[in-house]
């Protein structure tokens, strides 16, 4: 089986203000997963571009079965048998999951697009990566973790040879991990080629064969999966790193954050329970379990039907944002390119969008000095960047996320929701990220902390708070949360209902 | 009501505006619900409904075309002045004009898609063109139609008018171009996220040459129709009427951020402008007074319905 | 043929409550047919019969569609302002068929039968403009144009007449013609740029009044002294510029009167009387000297 | 080049456009470049230019402002009619006026922000209301503008335009909002990404209150100095500026799906659009033929920085 198919030598890409790539070296094999390992900003996604016709590379060539090919376009890629599923979401939002599914090559009968055999075929990609949802939903209604479902069934259409998955499980819950991690090994059993990013190193062993280590956009090292994670650490990051979590528990003050029977009918129901000051709580669950809902709706980006919220004794108005921040409020949301970032703006501009209004003195806002400010969490976040007047578009996908996350880290509110925080962050600034959170912590904040990365939850929260279909369905203390329990708790209550 | 029947409504709200500003109008003038008066809507409402159907591609898209007057003009004045002046048969001047409508319409997807310029400014530059060259070439001057295309303006059997046929026609060949086929699906995507669908293999490019050149298409057969309903195809015909197309489009649900509309929906909102103005004709309110009243009933109606909608929600 | 139209033999003569009349004027955007809907207004309420007026805003098709809206209301006599003589056609055969009269003010129809045209010649008011233009400018020097909408009838007719009276005038130069659109605005602004590239003018003829006092503002102290200007129309601030001096002349229409007419005929007809087929209101020059006239 | 130079220069690509058509006019026209014509040029630019700074606000959010033309006629109308007919003292006049833009574009934000309406309908809506009112006001005649505000048209000590003045102090006030106040910053925001900027806690509605009620007093203020350059008000003003104006800050480098945009640009969008229709009527070009070439400047314009900005990249 294991022959070469796919090989990259001396890639060169450059962007305005920064050289991505710097001669990038790779060997693909039949029938193996290759994993791609770097910090944020390595040059992973750059390097997979170029395989699927997004971009062309300024130097260096690709070799597809001994023999050299340009790859222009999509198109190119797709008819060469390289699938590619991307690190930001490639779907049309306002069109059905079916559609999405064949975008750009439907069935068609008599030249018109066949509707019932699209959707046929559809029904069964969605059975195929275990997803239960029906072809004619829109995509834009679904959440971010079905999303992604929806995006490695588009990928698997296409039956290609060469499969690219740039961080599909960035947003996915355990066992949405374990649905991917069987149709990957299915594929790679028959000889698919399967390029594999991660920040998550623990999967590295599970799924992995090899791993190519990207630093300052070129390789350094080609290593087999069963490396340890302390090496691989070392590779990526040039340094090892002591500990992935480094909680460091205080010891809790009053209640800042109190949520009592909080309920949208068809979301969420009931929803109680407290954050006390000093204190990290993780609330953990499957995907759809409502997590992110109940986020929103107590930040007062959605409305609910009863229940309230008291943040530091304050008792919130539904719906008002602006009340809630003033009353010290922050939220971070899960999906940073619909919900958090301007991407057409500068880093500068996104950093200083939470703080606009301290900045601003008699209607006039004080721009150099939120530009000094965005410089200090830009350097403390470690956000790689060729300056703050980059465009945040053009960021890696981890770049950005530390973008969102510093905008809120300005903020300075006594209370912190974090949506899926560390989503697609590398294990280094995980680290800086972690020991944030402990500053906060440290002065007297709270921390809501929503993570479908159970090992972050577990090691970062002094409680464990599980949800499922809508409900809390308990809650762990820190020595007792280990991912079995609250796998226990999320999935118990889940079962009995759902039907497959 | 049935769960189907709310979705179905929900989907087609300037329909329920449309029946509550017919009925207001019967109540309001007894001369609104003849049927020779609503086939004068009908007819009154064709050119911009065939606009706006071409329109809705482009919108779709996520595109703006200004330049559908103007084109509509040009293709009129390039069949008259083909046929009359220069002694062309008429269907051989009919095909250069539809002609002329797609080519006006490529020359705008060119700008825009390798010459990246903003939809706005190259269908901007377009009114403009087209409608100087329909006055060079017509030296400012109506230019008679011939007769047989004029009958396109006529009625059938001493009843049916054919711009309503016409209508029809082109609204049911717009709406199977966007449900059924490949383009019209491609528009969607493009409109929804350019950059999957360019991701996803479709060639974007490609795609927006076909969807403008279907909108100069629409055009020029709008304009064709205008025309026969005057026998004569002036240079200023049409000035103005993109935004009203365009206007029948946005009433019509479709959201100018692209991705989403119907051609059902434009219809409806190309009716919805032709009754009203019809109404108020009726009605003889004063012409100072009646564009307020238009457009008081526009934001009305679509007021209605994005309360509706939201209500619903 | 005066009376063919008419259908109104039935209505009895005297109840002129029951004559609704429709009107559509080609726009209001200029108060020349501002002027004309007075006049209209004025008769009709003199005379006790409803009348309807809309506005085309310059849409041959609009005015169409006006046009066929008013037989749906059973109107018993239409006027129609034609925004274009051949566009105005088909509408006037749609009031045809179901039998009501039509009367074409100030601009005529092309290509179908109306029972009456109350206008005055645009053709011929041009050539006035020319011969006035070169009297005050004591028949040599150059000239500019400023045009209207590029493809109206109005602007081709008036245009037309011009050029044709001003060849009688060896010694005037016509130097330049631009579109200024029948707008006042634009008047200004053309002007000013024409007197950059042509600052020895001394005549200026422009196609409405409108225009031309857009060019007088733009002329400043010239106008009315070293430049002349003539516009057309004779709406009231036309002719108050005359009164002031700045503007040479006006080819004065008496829109008040157009309307009048029309609607005098149009109940005339509409009761089944018989009509004249023409009535031509006389375009006259405007000047200081004969102002008077015109402003009483 | 250095590379704050190039930058500057790919932000500023308009002006690059605008000086070339420059030259290649001051070669073809003797005429052109004089003092005297290039304040001609800027007196005409004015109008526009202030309705477009109003509308650049407007376009950065992501909205568009189609009632821009309307509401400038509408304010000159009242300012006229208050003070000439009712013989208000002309201060109150004018402050009335401008608050009838204030009110015109607050009318267009609530429907946009508490109706959910599309901002084209809405302003859309507007731009007939707008004009509506006027011509009611009017009762379709020009009204004479009172002596004092009339100077507004003026010059200045024989040579600056009171026009140019105006424009440019807007100009300055809209860069100043735009770049150094909150909720200029908003706008900006708000284009960007609506809901981001609504979770990171701007007031969204009222920002789109703000935002839309600028772009109505800037219309004021553009009515004003119209109607003070003809010492008249007419209700028929500014009719179509809308586009022109929409023209300016596209042109100008903003982009109509928000989030980008200056008012440097605008200003040198209107500039373009000035010297076009300045120079054709320099150069004496017929007036069939204006169109077409204003339509192809207009297009080569764009294109030549677009195309610049790539091959830069
Ligand atoms: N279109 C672009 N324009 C400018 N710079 C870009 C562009 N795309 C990527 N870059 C830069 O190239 C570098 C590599 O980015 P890339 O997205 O490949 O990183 P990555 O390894 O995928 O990181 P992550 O783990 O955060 O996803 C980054 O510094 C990024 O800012
Ligand atoms: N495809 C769908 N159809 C209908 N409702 C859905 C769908 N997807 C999600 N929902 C609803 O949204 C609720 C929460 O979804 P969401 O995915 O945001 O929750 P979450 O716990 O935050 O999970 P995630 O891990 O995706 O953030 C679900 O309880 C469900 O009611
Ligand atoms: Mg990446
Ligand atoms: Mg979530």
């Amino acid at each position: 089986m294991n022959q070469e198919i796919l090989r990259v030598e001396g890639l060169r890409k450059r962007f305005p203000g920064v050289l991505a790539l710097d001669g990038v070296d790779l060997e693909l094999r039949t029938g193996e997963v290759h994993v791609l390992l770097g910090e944020n900003g390595a040059g992973k996604s750059t390097l997979i571009k170029m395989l699927s016709g997004a971009y062309h590379p300024d130097e260096g060539r690709i070799v597809l079965d001994g023999r050299p090919v340009e790859i222009r376009t999509a198109g190119d890629a797709q008819r060469l048998g390289i699938a590619t599923i991307y690190q930001e979401f490639n779907l049309v939002p306002d069109l059905t999951v079916g559609e999405n599914l064949s975008l750009g090559r439907p069935p068609r009968r008599f030249g018109f697009v066949d509707v019932k055999a699209m959707h046929r075929k559809a029904k069964e990609l969605l059975d195929r990566v275990g997803l239960d949802v029906d072809p004619r939903t829109r995509i834009g209604s679904l959440g971010i973790a079905r999303m992604q479902m929806v995006e490695i069934a588009k990928a698997l259409a296409l039956d290609a040879r060469v499969l690219i998955m740039d961080e599909p499980t960035a947003v996915l819950t355990t066992s949405e991990v374990e649905k991917l991690f069987a149709i990957v090994r299915q594929l790679r059993d028959q000889g698919v080629a399967v390029v594999f990013i991660t920040h998550h190193l623990e999967e590295i062993a599970q799924i992995g064969d090899t791993v190519t280590v990207l630093r300052d956009g070129r390789s350094v090292a080609e290593v087999p999966a069963n490396t340890p994670e302390n090496e691989l650490v070392r590779l990526m990051v040039g340094r090892p790193i002591d500990q992935q979590y480094p909680r460091a528990a205080e010891e809790p003050g009053q209640a800042l954050l109190k949520v009592e029977g909080l309920t949208r009918r068809g979301a969420f129901e009931d929803v109680s329970f407290e954050v006390r000051a000093g204190e990290v709580v993780g609330l953990a669950g499957l995907v759809g379990a409502g997590r992110t809902e109940v986020a929103r709706a107590i930040f007062g980006a959605d409305r609910y039907d009863s229940g309230q919220v008291e943040v530091d004794g304050r008792r919130l108005r539904p719906g008002d944002i602006d009340g809630a921040m003033a009353a010290g409020l922050g939220l971070v949301p899960e999906d940073r390119k619909g919900q958090g970032l301007l991407l057409g703006a500068d880093i500068a501009e996104n950093l200083g969008l939470v703080t606009l209004g301290r900045a601003t003195h008699a209607g006039f806002v004080d721009r150099a000095g939120q530009r000094t400010a965005a410089a200090k969490v830009a350097g403390q976040l470690g956000v790689r960047m060729s300056g703050l007047g980059q465009e945040v578009r053009t960021l890696s996908g981890g770049n950005q996320q530390k973008v969102v996350i510093g905008k809120w880290l300005l903020a300075d509110v006594s209370v912190l929701i974090l949506d899926e925080p560390t989503r697609g962050i590398d294990v280094g600034a995980k680290v800086e990220i972690y020991q944030l959170i402990n500053s906060l912590t440290a002065s007297g904040h709270a921390v809501l902390m929503i993570s479908s990365d159970l090992p972050e939850v577990i090691g970062m929260s002094d409680r464990v708070l599980v949800m499922a279909r809508g409900r809390l369905v308990g809650e762990l203390p820190a020595d007792e949360a280990t991912q079995d329990a609250v796998m226990a708790l999320a999935v118990a209550e889940v079962e009995g209902t759902r039907v497959q | 009501m049935s769960s189907k029947t709310r979705v179905w409504l929900s989907e087609n709200g300037a329909l329920v505006a449309l029946v509550v500003l017919a009925v207001a109008l019967s109540l309001l003038s007894s001369d609104f619900l003849s049927v020779s008066n609503l086939l004068n809507v009908g007819v009154q409402a064709a050119v911009t409904a065939i606009l706006a159907f071409g329109a809705t591609f482009v919108i779709i898209t996520g595109g703006i075309d200004l330049s559908v007057g103007s084109v509509a003009a040009l293709s009129a004045i390039t069949l008259a002045y083909l046929s009359t002046t220069s002694g062309l048969p008429w269907p051989l001047a009919t095909l250069i004009a539809l002609a002329v409508g797609v080519v006006c319409g490529l020359a705008n997807a060119a700008l825009i898609a390798y010459g990246k310029l903003p939809p706005f400014i190259a269908t901007l530059a377009m009114l403009g063109i087209a409608r100087g060259l329909a006055l060079v070439i017509s030296q400012g001057s109506p230019i008679a139609m011939p007769d047989e295309v004029s009958h396109v303006g006529d009625t059938i059997a001493g009843y049916l008018p054919v711009p309503v046929l016409v209508m029809v026609v082109m609204g049911v060949i717009a709406a199977v171009i966007l449900n059924r086929t490949y383009v019209g699906r491609a528009m969607y995507a493009i409109g929804g996220n350019e950059e999957a669908a360019r991701l996803s293999g479709i060639k974007v490019n490609r795609m927006k040459l076909v969807t403008y050149a279907l909108s100069g298409g629409f055009a020029a057969v709008a304009g064709i129709v205008l025309a026969s309903r005057l026998a004569s195809a002036q240079p200023q015909a049409a000035a103005g009427y993109e935004l009203d197309a365009i206007a029948a489009v946005v009433i019509g649900g479709a959201s100018l951020s692209g991705g989403k509309g119907r051609a059902f929906g434009t219809f409806v909102g190309a009716l919805i402008l032709a009754v009203l103005r019809n109404g108020l004709n009726l009605l003889s309110v004063s012409a100072f007074w009646q564009q307020v009243v238009i457009g008081v009933v526009i934001a009305l109606a679509v007021l209605v319905d994005t309360l509706r909608r939201r209500s619903a929600n | 043929s005066g009376g063919s139209g008419g259908s109104g033999g039935t209505t009895a003569p005297g109840a002129a409550g029951d004559v609704k009349i429709g009107m559509s004027v080609s726009t209001l955007n200029n108060p020349y047919f501002v002027q004309l809907r007075a006049g209209a207004e004025e008769e009709a309420k003199k005379l006790g019969v409803p009348l309807t007026v809309t506005d085309a805003q310059n849409d041959a098709s609009q005015q169409v569609n006006q046009v066929q809206n008013f037989t749906s209301q059973n109107m018993k006599a239409i006027i129609v302002n034609p925004v274009d003589s051949d566009a105005a056609a088909p509408a006037v055969k749609a009031a045809d068929r179901v039998k009501i009269p039509v009367i074409a003010v100030d601009r005529g129809v092309n290509g179908a039968e109306v029972a009456q045209t109350v206008a005055s010649d645009n053709v011929a008011g041009g050539k006035l403009a020319a011969q006035e233009l070169a009297k005050q400018m004591g028949e040599k020097g150059k000239v500019v144009v400023l045009q209207g909408v590029p493809g109206t009838s109005a602007s081709r007719d008036r245009g037309q007449g011009f050029s044709e009276g001003i060849k009688a005038f060896p010694n005037i130069q016509v130097v330049a013609q631009q579109p200024a659109d029948f707008d006042r605005t634009k008047g200004l602004d053309v002007m000013t740029n024409l007197l950059q590239s042509n600052p020895d003018i001394s005549g200026v003829f422009a196609e409405n009044d409108e225009m031309a006092l857009g060019a007088i503002k733009a002329l400043g102290a010239k106008a009315g002294k070293e430049v002349k200007v003539v516009g057309f129309d004779g709406t009231p601030d036309g002719l108050k510029a005359i009164q002031a001096g700045t503007l040479a002349a006006s080819i004065a229409q008496q829109p008040k009167l157009l309307g009048q007419q029309a609607v005098d005929n149009a109940v005339k007809v509409a009761k089944g009387e018989s009509i004249q087929k023409v009535v031509a209101v006389p375009v006259k020059v405007a000047t200081k000297e004969n102002i008077a006239e015109f402003t009483g």
